[in-house]
């Protein structure tokens, strides 16, 4: 009898150890991939940095290009330090509270198995810092960017993150009691990123004001074309392949998370790559279609820009919308995207990228989208608990609701705080450069000389005013 | 799903989806390679045909392409697929596409807007922008998915002979395809005017930037570690693992070899170091590579590459001969080395990576290796492995030829082929995309004056003056000794 | 092989494979700031450099350079390794490499084109191409693979002193031995014509693109990505996953840092906002961290940054002082801040770090640790690993000073290591490689006139011309400002 009990108790101490080596390899692998994802996936998204570096770069002229390219740059620098200090304790540190995090200041205990959080979480406050420089370029001074650029990326975007991605958030769809029974559903930031960036520059646009001779005095815009466009064509096929990170690895996972078998990761990203590539593709020919029909034109810059519309369009409904709905979300981000770019000439504000009409407007489209285009199956696969979709798919208003309270909500704090801080230095005198130096360019008086010492330029930005006159053989300009 | 299949799923499909960006990245390269080989006054219209490549290439793939190409029914009763031969008939616009296989789509969408934008290269500077718009429609929702159905999709091609044909990665069913039809866009749209003077010389048309060429020929091998290794269309099991690392290393030393190869030739024959050459040798190399990257040897890998290289600069000077305009030598590139990559495969395929990749097998079995080599199996060599894909080489070259031979035909009856002379020396850009790529710079279209037409009279000034002092000439005609 | 070894084989090679690749697209980022950092008049030399660092490399390293540092061979009785301590001396041009270390090869492969690039800043402009293929063939092809040996093969150094020199991603392998390689040559080659005026002066000479160097140097910094954290070489295991992550924060911390520092330093210095100096700052801080990027703690990374950046501010300063020419300060990033990161790892290394990674340890003991910490098993500081790492400094230095300068000397001697003074004023572009890299803009080489010999005055005038208008002017004494 005892003989047989200790054969029993062996065998079950065997089958014990069994299984937990079992578990150790299925822990290590899952694991293992997922670092792996986050990591890649982080990497492309960096990327970005240097696809809205070209970008910008391309679109301003020869004498500011050396001054936006030095802006990007620290944006990264300055978005790093700023975010290991502060940002990430406010977004994603313990303990917190509904409205902010504040613990694991500069990554203090902070768990060391999760530093890819922290890397990929700081790629995306970047990001969401390079989109105000486009809004406000060639004209504000250097000091109130770096200001505006540690502001950002330490506390208005990670208090933002915080509200909708944290489950402690008071908008966030995984917190355990969610505003009105579903929280915000936001999957890769169109609102915490691309609203928070977009609203911010346009706050900053309106402020500084327009550049130098944008409007003449009869309210006449005047074409700025920046000086290279094959340099904004390499930005925004950069950012378009930086997306790729962007979106996918905001699924965090390309296998199952532990604590979370529902999660199915594999199928999750496959989606998403395929709602993506849809989505910009349909915002760019839309654009295209569009600027062809008004202007007579076929446009490079504007398609590119709704390819960018499309991108920032299916940011937040990549995982739970299906292709079709994809390819509308890109439609009407494209639509969007030329309406309001058309509507900030009327009101006069200067927005040299159209970095508010591709990320603010299409951001505010893409999260309300899923509430109209979120499918159920979808939406259970991202193990999204709260039994809500689409209005489409008879899924009711609730999804909706929840998705127009983030939005309005962090609109609301963006340009309350952003816009308070611009008017600060305004009235301090250190936002926007003087007269001359616009003359001139930046990078002569405070870059130490131009970005092409060896070309002819500046001199003849006088002559290309009206480009398209050209067509009608009137070259009396150039003689 | 349980652990083991999901391990095996998460892994495979976050190899094809990170190799499918890199492949997406390689619409980049060929942007700036393009953009940089066309002159000043045609770089947004080059820029927006390469954007439009991948967009346009979407939308046709999305709603008709992998439905061509893949789209295999389900049979209800037994569970199998139902193949036909010829053309696939399901899952179009995706309708009822399983989620598990979206990461297929992706991928093979970024094959697609490979193929397409290999053409327009070929006629670029000249070509109107609605036929531009046509072929790359119609070429990603139609020429090109019935080909990968052929060869990828279950067609009669993957079982021609038993073996079937082997292609890794689509030496023919990409690029083959890409510069075909580019070689007969080039022939029906004409060179571009001033290509050739009137004795039949060819006048030299630089592209405006040799930095924008090596910047997305970098980016083009870049992806093209995405389009080798990642053909593997998976990582977990042993045989994907070697095969993958494999292809990265054959894909590199064929690249490596091409691109010596022409530095070497070309110093030889026009005693310049030249750049742009190299940069295309390397892409030679690497469309060399391509079919066979995955079982050939390292050693094979390098004389392939470098037979690639020399192909390359014969097909370039074979096009010249005949008075054909290719700007971007798309077809000697494309063309002829994807042929000669997948008539390499025939040669150089080695049984193991068979094995390891399971092409050109039954089980443990080789049915035929690579004429080289001995089939363990049958202990003897064959040469029906490259009988096979010397059919499908042929045709491949007379189905894209046929179908985009036509295409191009009715846009030239309909008389929306080619641009004006006007707007071809205006320049598209000025003409149709609301002004220059690079608004400041002074403006120096094209080859001074002559094909001017009195426009440029204005802007010649400047350039004058330096003609006068004797330097920009002798830069001139350095480089006429180089391309011609 | 069983599901663990499957999943362990499928997810290191992925992870390697794809941190290959993005080490590969270092050098687009190399070609890119060399393009931009050189005058128009030698684009396509630099460019065409660049590329062959890739293809030379390639052929170097698959014949000889994989061999001689990964060339161990397997003892037939024991199964194990006969590692020689100088050099490795089997698996040249990959015969009999088992398949499942292609990865190895390939990933390999790109750190040594890394290493062969570097040296191609320093002597930028005024070496013949001759000596460059000849340098650039024998530092990939043996300067470069013994030094690898010695730390990462198994050799002398990475046993000393039992603990071992600790150089994770290759601050001395790779970094000090590019950037020392390129001293010898800027020292050997001597300065550019007009680079130092008869005074001794400084005269600047910009390079003809700070665009092309941004964009050069955020491929640089998204290839490092590549680099630090691909150096694990494995992400499946606890130790490895942590590993990986650790990197990726503390390369980002460093680089940022160091950007700073010079940002802040230069203001402070010269009162502007320097966009080239804030690039090679963040360059500098990423080679720093290079070393210890494993096991450093993110506040460490920041200071090891921030050194970095006032090391390469001081570096090139002392450069000019010393009359020597290193167009993109290529020793001051990668010679010295490749020292620095180097002797780093022997203050910031933590124990846990080294546990992660297995580097330093003996099996589940901390053999010797950075300074700054206390070993907890032996709950004492040491200096042992500084020490080791010190001599690795010394050593590897001397070694490729030694080597690279017999070379050069050779090349010398035999009168091939300089090109004429006629091609450097007109630029090797017009002279060798067939026309100027931008076609089809006006010349304007080099800052005007004064370091241009006479050969130049016919070119001055449509210079002069706008200097009448008072902009050019401004222009260049905006410039003089800055540098001097």
């Amino acid at each position: 009898m005892e003989n047989e009990l200790d054969a029993l108790k062996a065998e079950v101490a065997a089958l014990s150890a069994e299984v937990q080596a079992l578990e150790d390899l299925t822990f290590t692998t899952a694991n293992a991939v997922n670092v792996v994802f986050v990591l890649l996936s982080g990497f492309l998204v960096f990327l970005m940095q240097g696809g809205f570096a070209m970008l910008e770069a391309g679109s301003v002229r020869t004498k500011n290009t050396k001054n936006v390219l030095l802006k990007n740059v620290l944006d990264a620098c300055c978005g790093v330090i700023a975010f290991y200090v502060f940002g990430f304790a406010f977004s994603s540190g313990e303990p917190s509270n509904a409205f902010i995090g504040y613990g694991n200041f500069a990554l203090a205990d902070f768990p060391k198995e999760q530093y890819r959080e922290f890397f990929f979480a700081w790629t995306f406050a970047a990001t969401a810092a390079t989109i105000v420089s486009g809004c406000v370029a060639e004209r504000t001074s250097f000091l109130a960017y770096l200001m505006y650029t540690v502001f950002v990326t330490s506390f208005v975007y990670p208090v933002v993150a915080h509200w909708i991605w944290s489950p402690s958030g008071w908008l966030s769809a995984e917190n355990e009691d969610p505003l009105i029974g579903v929280g915000v559903f936001d999957f890769a930031g169109s609102t915490v990123v691309h609203v928070v960036g977009g609203f911010a520059g346009l706050m900053g646009a309106i402020i500084v004001g327009p550049r130098l001779g944008r409007f003449d005095e009869d309210g006449r815009v005047t074409p700025m074309p920046g000086h290279s466009a094959t340099l904004v064509t390499l930005g925004g096929f950069l950012l378009w392949f930086g997306w790729y990170g962007f979106n996918t690895g905001s699924a965090g996972a390309a296998t199952f998370v532990i604590d979370d078998p529902e999660l199915i990761g594999s199928t999750v990203i496959q989606v998403v790559a395929a709602n993506t590539t849809v989505a910009a593709a349909a915002g760019g020919i839309t654009v295209l279609v569009l600027v062809r029909l008004r202007d007579g034109l076929f446009d490079l810059i504007s398609s590119l820009n709704g390819i960018l519309a499309g991108l920032v369009s299916i940011t937040a409904g990549c995982a739970v919308v299906e292709p079709y709905g994809a390819f509308a979300i890109g439609l009407i981000g494209g639509s969007i995207y030329v309406l309001s770019s058309w509507s900030l000439l009327l009101l006069r504000i200067d927005d040299p990228l159209d970095a508010y009409p591709v990320h603010g407007s299409c951001g505010v489209w893409g999260t309300l989208a899923v509430g109209l285009l979120a499918t159920k199956e979808l939406m259970a696969m991202t193990s999204y608990n709260n039994d809500s979709w689409g209005l489409f798919y008879g899924g009711g208003f609730r999804l909706l609701g929840g998705q127009v309270i983030g939005v309005v909500s962090v609109i609301a704090w963006v340009v309350a705080i952003i816009g308070s801080f611009f008017l600060i230095l305004q009235r301090l005198n250190l936002l926007r450069i003087s007269p001359e130096q616009e003359m001139r360019g930046n990078d002569q008086i405070k870059h130490g000389g131009v970005a092409y010492p060896e070309m002819k330029t500046g001199t003849r930005t006088r002559r290309v005013v009206e480009p398209h006159r050209t067509i009608d053989g009137d070259d009396s300009e150039y003689s | 799903m349980d652990f083991e299949g999901e391990t095996t799923a998460a892994l495979d499909t976050m190899f094809v989806l990170f190799s499918g960006y890199l492949v997406f990245m390689m619409q980049n390269g060929f942007a700036m390679l393009t953009a940089g080989s066309v002159r000043t006054k045609n770089t947004k219209n080059v820029l927006l045909k390469n954007l439009l490549d991948a967009c346009v290439g979407a939308m046709g793939y999305w709603i008709f392409g992998y439905a061509f190409a893949y789209g295999n029914p389900i049979d209800p009763d037994t569970d199998e697929e139902i193949v036909n031969p010829f053309i696939g008939h399901t899952y179009f616009a995706l309708a009822n596409l399983p989620e598990d296989a979206f990461v297929s789509f992706f991928f093979q969408w970024t094959f697609a807007a490979t193929a397409a934008t290999i053409v327009s290269g070929s006629v670029a500077e000249r070509t109107s922008f609605y036929a531009y718009l046509g072929y790359a429609f119609f070429l990603t929702s139609f020429v090109y998915p019935v080909v990968s159905h052929w060869v990828w999709g279950g067609g009669w091609l993957s079982t021609l002979f038993e073996v079937g044909v082997i292609d890794f990665a689509g030496c023919s069913v990409v690029h083959m395809v890409g510069g075909v039809a580019g070689l007969v866009g080039a022939i029906l749209v004409g060179p571009r005017m001033g290509r050739f003077d009137a004795e039949g010389n060819v006048v030299p048309m630089p592209g405006h930037s040799a930095t924008l060429c090596t910047l997305g020929t970098f980016i083009l091998w870049f992806g093209w570690y995405g389009f080798n290794p990642g053909s593997t269309l998976a990582i977990f099991g042993t045989g994907s693992t070697l095969t993958a690392q494999r292809c990265a290393v054959t894909t590199t030393l064929a690249a490596a070899a091409a691109g010596l190869v022409v530095l070497i030739i070309v110093k030889i024959r026009d005693h310049i170091f030249d750049l742009i050459s190299v940069l295309n040798g390397v892409l030679a190399g690497l469309v060399s590579i391509t079919a066979v990257c995955f079982s050939a040897e390292p050693y094979a890998a390098v004389v392939i590459g470098g037979i690639g290289g020399g192909l390359y600069l014969l097909g370039g000077w074979a096009l010249l001969k005949l008075k054909i305009d290719d700007p971007l030598e798309a077809f000697p590139i494309h063309g002829v080395c994807g042929a000669w990559g997948c008539f390499a495969v025939g040669l150089f395929s080695t049984p193991w990576g068979q094995l390891n990749a399971g092409l050109g097998v039954d089980g443990d079995r080789v049915i035929h290796t690579g004429a080289f080599y001995i089939n363990p199996d049958t202990d003897s060599r064959s040469g029906v492995l490259l009988g096979a894909n010397c059919i499908a080489i042929l045709v491949i070259a007379a189905w894209t030829a046929a179908l985009i031979g036509s295409l191009f035909l009715i846009f030239k009856f309909a008389g929306i082929l080619r641009i004006s002379p006007e707007i071809e020396i205006l320049g598209n850009d000025v003409s149709k995309h609301g002004g220059s790529a690079y608004p400041e710079e002074p403006l120096e279209t094209g080859p001074p004056a002559k094909d001017n037409l009195g426009f440029d009279e204005s802007m010649k000034i400047p350039h004058k003056a330096e003609k006068e002092e004797g330097f920009v000439e002798d830069d001139i005609d350095a480089e006429k000794t180089v391309e011609v």
